[in-house]
Order: C-alpha cells, then structure tokens, then sequence
C-alpha cells in the first residue's frame, strides 16, 4: 500500500494544475468526438466527465505503480508531487499506446450514436467537458473536490446548461448528487441508457451485467439498464451480487493499492464469470479493471450499439 | 333406474366440462404425476437390492440429493420405506417389506 | 362397591415421541391388552388431540368399555381434557383413571426399563379403574363477590373489569394510597404517557364505581373458606381514637394483585451508599418527576451534572458464584424485563432536555423487546447516548475519580472496544435496579400459594392456566408473578378477571367429588375421624335420629373436604372412606404393581 | 486505559454527518466489506463514538483502503451510514495533516 | 354470488390461532356466543406447528390440541375454518353499532358433513405436492388433511394439482367428494369483534444478504420447529439438501428485525427464545453436533427465561455476539456465514451443516381495505391505549389480542387473549345495560 498522503497531494496538486487527476492536458485525452460532427448545442449537454478517456492512461499507471508498491521507491512518490503535474502527465500519456487511447474513446463514440439513434436531442461541447473531480472527493480532500467543482459547475452554468446527459457512474454522482451540494449549482443529470428509446426487438441473448457501485447502489439505476437490454430482448443473469447489492470491481483502489485492487478484481470476475455468459459492464473503471483481470468484459454501450 | 341413469348421465357430462375447463392444470399435474411415478419408482428398483444412502441411491439413479431425500421423506410418511441404521452421516433406507398398506402411515 | 369386573379401555399416547421415543408404545399396548379387566387397548400419537379423543367416545358408545384409563402426561395437564371426552360420549366423567407415563417414565427412564414401568403403572390404574364409580360433582353456591388484594395498576384494573362484569368487588390495600409502584414513575416508556395521568384515569373510574369498596391502610389476619365461599379477616390501621377496625369480607374468589418492589443494592454494590452521586433508577425518575433543573444540563442537588454513567441489570440476571447473593440467600436470576427501557426513556429524556448532560449506558445485552422500545433504543444513539457492553463476570467498578469535576471513574472492559479498559470520569452514576416481588410469605402460606425459586408466586402453567393457582378460586394478576410493566399488568388483570367473571357468572361452582363419605351403618361415631381431619369445618359429629335412637355419627362437608384421606386413615370401622380413591382401590394398585406378570 | 471523551464527535461534525453514535455496534459493516477483511469500518467508528481520537490517527492510512463502495452503508440496520463516516474520517485526517 | 345467509354472535374471533382459542375460550366459559373465523384448513394457527415450546418445554401439541378441542366442543362456540374475510366492520343498518362481516366459505371439494375423516382419499391421490406444513421439505396429495391432529378432520382438495382423474371419488366409502363445490359467502353478525391474527415470517427468499433462499441448507425458524417436531418431514433433524445429520448448526439471530435494510427496525421478540430452545432440543437430539448462535442482545425478559438462557449456556451452546453479515453456499453442501469477531481480531468466515435464519416477525393479516381498523407505522394493529388496556383498537367493539397487536410469545399472547375477552365481555355488559 502506497502512502495515502502522497497520493492524495499528487491529485490534489494534478487537479490544481492541469483540472485532471493524472495531470494529463484534456486536449491530448479529450479525442473522440473529433471523428463525428456532433451538434454543439441541444436541449441536453453530453458530458463524458472526461472518465472513458482516462481509463487507458489509468492503467499505465497502474502498471508503473504495481512495479513499485511496497518497495522502497514507494516513499519516493512524496517528491513527485512537486513535479509539474503537465511533465509527469505527459510523460504518462507517452507511456500509453495510442491504440489503447483510441479503443478507451469507442464507448463513447457508441453512446453518441446510440443517444441520435433515440432521437434524443443533445450536444456536446468539448470546452464544457471537464473532469468531475469526483476522485478528490472520495479520497476525502474536500477542499479541492469543491474548489474544482465550482468551476465545472460554474461554466457549465455560465453556458447555460440546465439538462445533462453523463456516461458514466462517478460522473453521475458527482453532477447529481455532489454538485447541488457543494457547489449550490444543480442540473437535471440523466444517465445517457435512461433516454434510449429503441424498437423493441429479441436478440436472444443472455449477459451477465455487472452494475458499477454508484449506478447500482448510489443512484439505483440498474433496472433502468435492465429495461433497456429486456427490451432488446437481451436477458441478463440472476447473480448474488447484483443490483443494490452490487460488489465493487477494485478499479478505485488502483492508486492507493494496486495488489488490493487486484485481489477484490479477481474475486468479482470469478462471481461474474460463473454463469457463462459474456460479461457487460457499465462504467469506464469497471470496463478496464474487470478487463485487467482477463474476463471477457464489453461495454454496455458496445452491446447496445451492435444490436440497436 | 332411469332416474339414476340419468343423473349419472349428467353428472359425466358435468365432469366433461370441468375437465375441459381445467385442461391446463389437469396436463400440468399429470406430467407431474409421471415425473413423480417414474422417480419413485427408480428410487424403490435401486432398494430392491440394497439399502442405501441418500447420496449413494442419487449417485445411482442420476437425482440431485435434496430431491431425492424430498422423494425419500415422502414414501416414509406413507409407509413405502424405513429408515435403518446410520452409517457415518446418513441414514440407510430400506423398501418397507411386504409394502404394507397405508393404514399405517404417519400414525 | 361392586366387585364386578368392568370393561376398561386402556389408551396409550405416543405424545409425538416425548413417550414413544423411550417407551416401546406398541409393545406396552400387547402387554396391556392381556391384562385382566382391559377390553381394548389402543394407541395414537396424541391421545388429547381430537382424533385421539374420538376413539374414546366411539369406544364408549358402543358399549366396549365402560371405564377408561388413559396413559399419557401428567393428569395436571389433561385429566379435565378426558373427562370432557367421557362426558360427550354421554358417559360419567369419573369412571377416568390417568397414568402418567411421560414425567413419571419417559422423561426419567430409557429403553426396557421405562417400557416396565410404563405398563406396570398401567396396570396399577386399570385396577384402579376396575373400582371407580359414576360420582357426581359437587355444587356450591358462589358469593359474586370479588376481592383484590393489592392496590397497584393491576389490582385496581382487575378490580374495574370484574365490577364492570356485575360482580361485586372489594379492593385490599396495605397502604394508606392506592397506585403502588406507579406512584414512583414519571413518564413511562416507551411512548412517554405521564404515570399520573394514567393512575389519574384508572382512579377516577374506581372511586366512582358503586360496586367497588376500598380497604387501603390494612392488614389481612386471617383467610378461610373456599372457592365461592371465602372469608378474610381484615384489620384497619387504628383511627383517631387508636381503634382498629375488624372488617370480615366473605367472598367468592380471590385475586392476588401484591405487587413488587424496586431492588435496593446492598452497601458498597458499585459504590453505592458510599458516594453520593450513585443513585438508582428510581432516585433518577424522581428526580425527573421533580425536575428542579435549569438550563442546559440536569441538575441534582443543585449540581449541573456533566458526564453520568447508567448501569444496567443491577439486582437482575444474578449468576451463582459471579454475584453476591443477599442476606437470606437470595439471587435474582431473572430478568427484570423493564428497566431496560426504562433506563433508555431516561436517558433520551435528559438528552433532549439536558444537551450538556452526557450520557454512558453500560449494559450486558439490551432488551428492547417491546412494540416501541427499540425505536427507544434507536432514538438514544440518535441523542448520542455512548453504549459500552461489559460481561457478567467483568463488572463495571467505581473508583475515586482524581478530578473535582468527576468525583468518580468508571472503569469497564468494553466489548464493544475490542474489550479494551475504559475509564469513564463521572459526577452521577444510575443504577437500573430491578423488580423484587413485594414480600407476601405469610399471605401465602395462610393461604396456601406456592412461591416460585425466584420468589415471585408460582402460577400454575404459564400457558395453559397463566392467571390461575392450584387453589380454586384463588388468581394472580401483575407483578406479584413476575415483572412486567404497566401495559402487561393490565393485560395479566384482564386474564384474571376474565376467570374471576366466567367463575363466578353461575352464581355456582362445581367441584372434583373426590372427597370423605361416611358408610352410615359402619360410623360408630368415635369421632377419630374428627380428631385427624386437616381442614377445619368438614368433618363433625352430628347426632341423628334412628328409630328413636340417637346416634352419634360422621358428617361432612363435602365442599370444605380436601380429601386428604387422614380419616379413613384412623378410623377404627374403615367406615369413611375417599370417593375415586377408596383404600380397596390403593390395595389393588399395589396388587398390580407387585404382581410380576406385567413388566416383560 | 483510555479515557472516552465526547468532545470528538463534536469536532468530527465539522468533516462528516453526525451519524457515527447511532451504530450499535453490530459489525455488519465490517462483516460485509468487499475491500478490507478486518474490524474495519466498525473498529473506526467505535474509536468515534468513544472519542479515540489518537487511535484514528494513528491508523488512518487504514481508511484510504476503503473506495466507497457503499455496501456497508446500504446494510447498516442503523442508518448509520459508515461510509460518510469513513469519508468525513478522510477528510478530517487529511486536513490534519495539511495544518501538520 | 350474494347470499343472505346470516348468522348472529356475540363474538367473532378473526383468527384461529392460539389467541383467538384462548379469546373464544374465555368468552364461551362466560355463556357468550363466539364465532372463530380461520383463513386456514385447521384452526391451531403458528402454535401447532411447532415442536416445544419455552421456557417449560412442553410440547406445543400438548398444549395446543387440548385448547383446539375444547373450542371445537364448546357449546357456545362456532368454529369456520378455511374461510376468507371480506369485509369487517361496524353494521350501519339500525340503531346498534354491532359488527358485520362478509365470509366466503372457500371450497375443499369435500362435504364436511359427510366425511369422516378416513384418508382413503389422501392414499390413493398420485398426486404429491410440497407439503407446506412441513416446510415443503416433504410431500402431501393433492388431496390431503392438512395435518394429523388438524381441526377439523376434514380434507381439502388442491384444485391448482388435481388430475380429476376420480380415485378419491372412488375410494370414499361415504360420497363425500364433490369436485364441483362452489365458494359460498355467507355474513357474520354481532356485538363485538377481536381481532386475532397473528404474524407472519418474513420470506427467506426476500433476504438478499442470506442468499435468498437459494443456498442449500439454510431455513427459516418454522423450518426447523418442523424438523424437531413429531411428525416432521424426516421424523428427525437431517439437512434438506442431501439427508446428512448435522454436526455444526447455526442460528442467525436478527435476520430481518432490528434492521431497517433487511426487513423491519423492531424487535420480533420471540427470536431469541425460540433459538435457545431449539438449539436446547438440538442438542438433545444431536449431542455431539457444535451449536452456534449468532446474536447482537440475547433478550430472555420473561419469566424463567434468563435462568433457560443461563442453562443453555450450561449446556454448552455456544453464543457469539455479531450480526452476521451474509451468507454464502459453502463446500458440500455447507453454508458459510460471515461475521465480525468483536473482540477485535477480525472478520470470521464459518461454514455451518444447517443455518437457521431467525426470521423477522410481520402482521399476518393488513386490515386494508377490509377493515377500516388503524394500523401503526409497524403494519401491526394501533393500540389505542397501551397501559391501562392494549387490546383496544380506535373501532368501537373491536379488539385485538396476540401477535396481531405485534409480536408476541405465547405466554403474553395467551394472557393477552383473556384481556381482550375481558374487554369484549365488557363492552356487551355495558351495551346491555345502556339498552
């Protein structure tokens, strides 16, 4: 286990200087939308929250840490907060093969296409689309949690965005919960799966889903997904974890314990692999780290787009 | 007489109807019922030869052990099978023979 | 009494396998069918149930048998089960005889011994049976008429319902007010009704009733009599003019509504009559109900208390060899059922009154068991009440404390700390003292009431006679059984005044015939009889008039006799004898359990 | 020996919700967490309740090891909400780290 | 169907159980007439399905089937059994605020005058069903008395599993089988109402954090009052999933009481009695299997049972104080529980032979809409005066006495039942003498 201390100034300190947690410029993440004319503007905001994009840089650094966790070059980590967050992110993002970067923007081209596909009018702005924060929160700095959020919140308001489309979990919680909370500024936030409006249809098909924490959990929103795939004719498998009682995939441990994350990882793949079914995820964190462990994981949105 | 011929008459076409009206359930519980016959007696051929565990007897004739002891619970109460001696954790069972009749089941 | 032989059947039970898991049932029944004087011999596996029963009737109808013996539990249990049986076949319930052979053979023996014994003691009734005649009940008329000894919340509500039913009541208090224990509370958990508004509206109906008198401030000498026909002496307080009053009550059933007391430790338990800031519950409530505090914290004499530490089962849940026992040996095994919300009802009052009053309960298992106490529990950690959890064998101790601000230090090994030793400063600590049934020894043994080992009298079947006592006539109701708080008092009232009204609703009562008979031509009017006989007024000497000769001779009172037996013990002609247990029926049970032939 | 203190439970308001004394100590919490096989969060929130506040300190770096999953929060009988705990338990750490 | 069928009491007692005998019994011994309505097929209620009953360890049949009979020939007492309420409440017609309830006679396709309780027709049905009286862990037929010592002796045909195939018919020696009886409805007048209605369990199945039902060897409380009782399933304690004799049996306490997240916040009050006393008859039956429970406050408040607790302990059940947190299906057929060890060493993972969920307590009847009686925040019936009489509802002439009024054990339920008679009894002295 790392020092939490020095994680946390490392993010604190990332998010300080570059709004993203990994340090890492948005423009060399943020490279999706680049390939679609996407409106700009809409009665919905798509905001990614910038998550889906950092997954594969995630991982890298992952990786780099797993070499060092519980060494003594652990300790050294105190020093790297005071490495420019830009240098350190770019670096990582060096580190990362661009074919890992383009495949971790792929959900997200899906949502896109599945969200003009159910006639939903939305538009995306890459200018407005700015990392939550969320990760500060949940590592207990607050203070930089909230003076991040401020600003998202506050251009978002300034652009005068009332209704928002998110992607993932943790930006979900963090717009629709944390958001009125700490920054006295609050948007209508759906998940993009509650808005999708399709035929319905019988692919006979039958997936496991693993519901991420804060959809299943937080904002009680695994039956929304459930509707959605029955109503594809895509039947999803009874197991113990499921729903409410969702278990946690490992993903957020990553940076504090990379062995820890990987032990909670193994024991969700193989509850999630019993049934033998292909295994459908629903968050960016989930996705990567249920992949780490060698399951044979898709993204809902994957699954959607294929059979929509 | 007539008068009771008659009565049956109606009677058989009253049942007529009824059968007609539950033609579901009564398909749905005679399948059961041959599901039910054929177990039994599977259970009751293997003990012909042995008593014999729960275990031993599903491993036998192919039935999970919790249905096998549901089956098994069932032809005690109605006196078809007795339990014998314990060997380890389980119970023997036995045919009940001869088979007597059911007056004397579940005193 | 005819000597002929009889036709017994003879029904044995299984009870579900408490007997038949050690007596071989079957094998009993083939033993018992050869047994001289048995027509039929049968078994079922509840022999009480209604099947079980209508073999019985069905055997008598036909004629098969004309005495029934049936092998079961205790007569205690079901004798009255059978007699009904008997008595809808439209045969006499007393041609009955019930052999127990659950407590008295599979309960207490295994394998061949207990099937031995089992058809022995069968045998021994079927001979007993073969002598028992049709006898009829005896009919008393009942005074409807009620009393209560006890004026607490149950005395006075059982008090309210009998009299509401038509039947006359009168109501003892041995002190100068009526309410008892809840006189002593403030606001009752769980849902927070003020005790004196409650005893307020249960007065008000009491006082105002026409059919209710009260004795308070007096003393009961003496209770004779029986069932419908009681009598209490009872002794006021001298008046004014230094009398005491003498008040004699006859009545038809007695209703025992004593009550309890609250536990008082003994000197130095947790500190207490040491240091002055360790009090009991019952100090803290009148406290409460005084409620001299100001301000923000609650005050005891004149002290703005900050941090008190709340004990609980003090007096309660006692275990041999880890708690003292009293002077007269007494430990207080038992729950006291109450305090525990008791305690959390004080606790949520101070906290929400008194936000600068902290507060440490240290309890062993809390038992919120009522409709409303856990959400009693559940609103004390919402009031940031600490919980610490210590064993029985691990005490909370009291020591000096080292600062003026907390005269004392509570030290406990916390459970709920991973058993760490914590130390509680503290300027007041509550003892949660339990129930103690009020002492009533000498009403119960001049009435015959038995005591239970924890002290609190001894009902007898908590399901299936809960209000009742062996004596006729005589039930309990409150406190005096076990603790139990307001709500379950007057429940417990109700149950015994529902059985005081259906007891005395005939204006009769019929008891068990099993009572002396004198053979007129045998009494030679010695008068031994008298002279043994245990329960004064049922046996005399009266003179009668034969062919102009007077003659001494026995005569009793059927419904005073207890049917002991002492005269036909005595008497030198065996001219009384017991009716259902004559001597000639002892010497053929002994016959029959002697005789070899019916063990194997 | 410790001596309990209520005072921490005031202090912690300033970090977290006030919910940490209504836990009645069952252990769910704990029992149920995916993440960590320890007395964990029950052992955090009992040193709560009696004020341990040393005791957290020393063990703080255990609470970054929790990843708000929520389970504990979602099985609590009590309402009592161990997540936020935890979470105000960071952030109360944390900013006693940045004032050290 | 409207039937003017009426039929005129002084009481009627919903619910058979032991509340509503006891309530019946203290009314019909003070000359009352006393209608007792039952939903099931016997009257007897949860009671009679149990094994032994604290702190006295009698058998619950010894006790219950002697109230059952009695009841059943009390001349001032009606039994109806295997009926439904359709409405209850205050008779609007005239000048007397009387009771008036509509019944439906459900149908047992038997005629209750001509059978005579023989079971020829139960032999020869080839239909089993699960017998629900035994858990289901065993079967009955499709036409079946629904247990040996049922009141009344009377068999009820499972239309939803028969074949119609005419066995039963045929070997009736009375012609007591009519497959085309009808429901009939039929109305309850009089003066006074007690409602007796008893609980319910909460459904394992329900139970995400103990595997819904769905890991082998893991039953609910009544599940085992059935495997320890006389005439259980197997005639002995043997594990459902395979007929093993358990070695290691664990009691979950609290499993859906006193937690908001899994059932209801109250106490269910019984729980912790009832554990002891079977893991007591365990270990007479099974001396050598290790017997567990897992509690967060052992409440043993009445009388006699802190001393039954203290012997239980004696006896060297052990008790171990955490909630357990969930369950999981263990190696061969074993079932793994999952707890914190509060003394501070960590978390306990156990497996266990048999599991046995201490299930939460809720009512067995909600008055909506057939009764406009209030209920509380508990879903049990609102005891309008809980001190000076708890068995008062806000219905003039209704009454409510066991678990109906929350859960209750049977020594205060039966207690109870003689306080609600009381209050009945009084209600028509006071009726009378206003009139």
């Amino acid at each position: 286990m790392f020092n939490p201390r020095d994680i946390i100034e490392i993010l604190a300190a990332n998010v300080r200087q570059t709004k993203s947690p990994f340090g890492i410029p948005k423009f060399m993440v943020n490279t999706w939308y680049k390939d679609h004319s996407l409106p700009k503007e809409g009665e919905y905001l798509l905001f990614t929250g910038l998550m889906y994009q950092f997954s594969p840089f995630i991982e890298t650094s992952t990786q780099y840490l797993e070499k060092y966790e519980d060494t003594k070059t652990a300790d050294y980590l105190k020093y790297a907060k005071w490495v420019p967050g830009y240098i350190s992110g770019m670096g990582l993002a060096m580190m990362t093969k661009g074919k890992e970067k383009r495949k971790a923007g792929q959900p997200l081209k899906n949502i896109a296409y599945l969200l003009q596909k159910s006639k939903v009018n939305f538009g995306y702005r890459p200018d407005l689309d700015n990392y939550s924060g969320i990760l500060l929160y949940d590592m207990g700095d607050q203070k930089g949690f909230v003076a991040h959020a401020k600003k998202v919140a506050q251009k978002l308001k300034n652009a005068g965005i009332k209704k928002i489309i998110t992607t993932d979990p943790h930006t979900a919680y963090a717009l629709k919960e944390l958001f009125p909370k700490y920054t006295g500024i609050s948007f209508d936030v759906k998940p993009y799966f509650e808005l999708l409006n399709f035929e319905p249809k019988d692919c006979g098909l039958e997936v496991t889903l693993h519901d991420p924490c804060f959809f299943g959990r937080y904002l009680k929103a695994s039956d929304i997904t459930r509707k959605q795939l029955s109503n594809m004719g895509i039947s999803v498998t009874n197991i113990r974890n499921q729903g409410e009682f969702t278990s946690c995939c490992g993903g957020p441990a990553e940076s504090i314990s990379p062995s820890l994350s990987n032990e909670i990882m193994d024991k969700r793949a193989t509850e999630l692999e019993e049934p033998g079914k292909p295994i459908i995820a629903y968050c960016p964190i989930c996705l990567g780290n249920l992949k780490k462990s060698g399951a044979a994981v898709e993204d809902l949105s994957t699954l959607l787009a294929r059979h929509a | 007489m007539k008068t009771i011929n008659k009565d049956k008459e109606a009677k058989k076409t009253a049942m007529k109807e009824l059968r007609g009206l539950r033609k579901n359930l009564i398909a749905a519980a005679s399948s059961t019922m041959k599901i039910q016959k054929k177990d039994m007696a599977a259970i009751k051929t293997f003990l012909k030869g042995e008593a014999a565990t729960i275990p031993e007897i599903s491993a036998r004739i192919d039935m999970p052990t919790d249905k096998t002891l549901w089956y098994m619970a069932t032809l005690k109460k109605y006196g078809q099978i007795i339990e014998g001696e314990k060997e380890g954790a389980f119970f023997k069972y036995s045919l009940n023979e001869p088979e007597k009749t059911q007056e004397k089941a579940e005193a | 009494m005819s000597e002929k032989n009889q036709n017994v059947g003879v029904y044995i039970c299984y009870c579900g396998g408490n007997i038949s898991d050690h007596v071989d049932v079957e094998e009993v029944r083939n033993r018992v069918e050869k047994m001289p004087g048995v027509a039929v011999a049968r078994t079922e596996m509840f022999m009480c149930s209604d099947p079980g029963q209508e073999m019985i009737i069905e055997d008598l109808k036909s004629g098969k048998i004309d005495r029934v013996v049936v092998a079961s539990c205790a007569p205690s249990l079901h004798e009255t089960t059978f007699r009904d049986a008997i008595k809808r076949a439209g045969s006499n319930p007393f041609i009955y005889e019930h052999a127990n052979i659950r407590e008295q053979v599979s309960w207490v023996h295994h394998g061949d011994t207990a099937t031995d014994k089992a058809s022995v003691l069968i045998a021994s009734a079927t001979a007993k049976a073969k002598l028992l005649k049709p006898l009829e009940p005896i009919r008393v008329e009942a005074k409807k008429h009620t009393t209560i000894i006890g004026g607490g919340v149950a005395g006075i509500k059982t008090a309210l319902d009998i009299a509401q039913k038509g039947i006359e009541v009168t109501l003892i208090e041995k002190s100068p007010v009526l309410g008892g224990q809840l006189n002593n509370l403030d606001r009752l958990a769980p849902f927070g009704e003020k005790a004196s508004d409650i005893l307020q509206e249960l007065l008000d109906q009491i006082l105002n009733h026409k059919g209710i008198t009260i004795h308070t401030d007096c003393k009961i000498e003496d209770v004779t009599g029986y069932v419908g026909n009681f009598s209490l002496d009872i002794v006021t307080k001298p008046d004014n003019n230094n009398i005491n009053k003498k008040i004699t009550i006859d009545t038809g059933a007695i209703v025992m509504a004593t009550g309890s007391v609250s536990y008082i430790p003994f000197d130095g338990e947790y500190g207490f009559g040491r240091h002055k800031e360790v009090i009991t519950l019952k100090d803290l409530i009148h406290i409460l109900k005084e409620n001299k505090s100001s301000g923000t914290a609650l005050e005891v004499n004149g002290k703005r208390i900050k941090n008190m530490v709340m004990i609980h089962c003090v007096g309660s849940r006692q275990i041999p060899g880890i708690h003292h026992p009293k002077e007269n040996g007494q430990l207080n095994e038992y729950c006291s059922r109450t305090c525990c919300a008791a305690m959390l009802n004080a606790s949520n009052q101070i906290r929400a009154n008194f936000p600068e009053t902290g507060i440490y309960e240290m309890y062993r298992d809390i038992r919120t068991y009522g409709r409303g106490q856990e959400e009693l529990y559940n609103q004390a950690s919402k009031n940031k009440v600490v919980f610490m959890r210590y064993d029985a064998d691990a005490q909370p101790e009291i020591t000096l404390g080292s600062s003026s601000d907390y005269p004392l230090l509570v030290k406990i090994k916390d459970s709920l700390t991973f058993n760490e030793q914590m130390e509680v400063p503290a300027d007041l600590v509550v003892l949660a003292t339990g129930i103690e049934p009020d002492d009533v020894s000498d009403l119960a043994s001049m009435m015959k009431l038995p005591i239970g080992t924890d002290k609190f009298l001894l009902e007898v079947h908590p399901k299936l006679r809960p209000v009742e006592f062996p004596i006729t006539g005589v039930f309990l109701a409150g406190t005096c059984q076990a603790p139990m708080d307001v709500g379950e008092a007057c429940n417990a009232a109700g149950a015994a005044a529902v059985k005081a009204s259906a007891l005395l609703s005939k204006g009769y009562i019929e008891l068990d015939p099993f009572v002396a008979q004198v053979d007129m031509d045998k009494c030679q009017g010695h008068g031994a009889c008298v002279e043994a006989c245990l329960k004064e007024g049922a046996l005399e000497l009266t003179e009668v008039n034969i062919e102009g000769k007077i003659h001494k001779k026995a005569r009793v009172t059927a419904a005073m006799c207890l049917g002991c037996g002492a005269c036909a013990a005595v008497c030198p002609e065996k001219a009384i004898d017991i009716n259902g247990w004559a001597l000639k029926q002892y010497e053929d049970m002994v016959d029959a359990i002697v005789s070899d032939g019916f063990a194997a | 020996m410790s001596l309990v203190n209520l005072d921490f439970a005031e202090e912690l308001k300033e970090y977290s919700g006030d919910t940490a004394l209504e836990c009645f100590n069952c252990g769910t919490c704990a029992a149920i967490c995916p993440l960590v096989n320890d007395n964990f969060p029950r052992r955090m929130i009992r040193y709560i309740q009696v004020g341990a506040r040393e005791k957290i300190l020393e063990n703080s770096d255990e609470l970054w090891r929790c990843l708000h999953c929520g389970l504990c929060t979602h099985t609590c009988p009590r309402e009592a909400d161990p997540g936020e705990i935890i979470l105000g338990l960071k952030r109360f750490v944390l900013a006693n780290w940045r004032k050290s | 169907m409207v039937s003017t069928h009426i039929k005129n009491f002084d009481t009627l007692v919903v619910g058979g159980g032991i509340a509503g005998l006891q309530t019946a019994l203290d009314l019909g011994d003070q000359g009352y007439r006393v209608a007792v309505v039952e939903k099931d097929a016997s009257i007897g209620g949860k009671m009679i399905r149990l094994s032994k009953v604290f702190p006295t360890l009698d058998c619950a049949s010894c006790i219950t089937t002697p109230k059952m009979s009695a009841v059943a020939h009390h001349e001032n007492i009606t039994l109806f059994t295997y009926c439904e309420l359709n409405s209850l409440d205050h008779d609007g017609s005239g000048e007397s605020q009387g009771i008036k309830a509509l019944i439906t006679q459900n149908p047992r396709y038997v005629d209750p005058v001509k059978c005579i309780g023989c079971r020829q027709c139960e032999y020869v049905c080839p239909v089993h069903i699960p017998d629900m009286e035994q858990g289901g862990l065993s079967a009955t037929k499709a036409i079946s008395i629904p247990f040996s010592n049922a009141i009344p002796q009377l068999p009820i045909m499972d239309i939803e599993n028969c074949m119609l195939c005419g066995q039963c018919e045929k070997a009736c020696p009375t012609n007591a089988i009519d497959y085309f009886q009808k429901p009939e409805e039929f109305t309850i007048t009089a003066k006074t109402a007690v409602i007796t209605t008893g609980f319910d369990l909460l459904a394992v199945k329900d139970n995400v954090q103990y595997g819904n039902g769905r890991i082998p060897n893991v039953i609910d409380s009544l599940q085992m009052e059935r495997l320890l009782a006389p005439h259980g399933p197997y005639n002995r304690v043997l594990r459902p999933s395979d007929g093993m004799e358990p070695d290691s049996i664990a009691y979950v306490q609290c499993a859906g009481s006193r937690d908001k997240s899994m059932g209801v916040s109250y106490c269910s009050r019984v729980c912790c009695m009832y554990a002891i006393k079977q893991a007591m008859l365990l270990s007479g039956s099974l001396p050598l299997a290790d017997i567990i429970i897992y509690y967060m406050d052992i409440r043993a408040f009445g009388k006699g049972y802190e001393q039954f607790y203290q012997n239980a302990k004696a006896m060297g059940i052990e008790f171990v104080k955490a909630k357990v947190a969930r369950i999981d299906k263990g190696e061969n057929g074993s079932a793994q529980v999952r707890y914190e060890l509060q003394d501070g060493s960590g978390i306990a993972t156990t497996d266990h032979d048999l599991v046995v969920l201490s299930m939460g307590m809720v009512p067995g009847w909600n008055p909506e809409p057939i009764c406009p009686v209030s209920k509380d925040s508990d879903q049990f019936i609102t005891s309008i005066k809980p001190k000076i009489s708890p068995v008062l509802t806000n219905m003039d002439g209704l009454f409510v006495a066991g678990a109906a009024a929350g859960p209750k054990d049977i020594v205060d339920t039966i207690t109870e039942s003689g306080s609600a008679a009381m209050e009945a009894a009084k209600f028509m002295s006071k009726s009378l003498m206003e009139n």
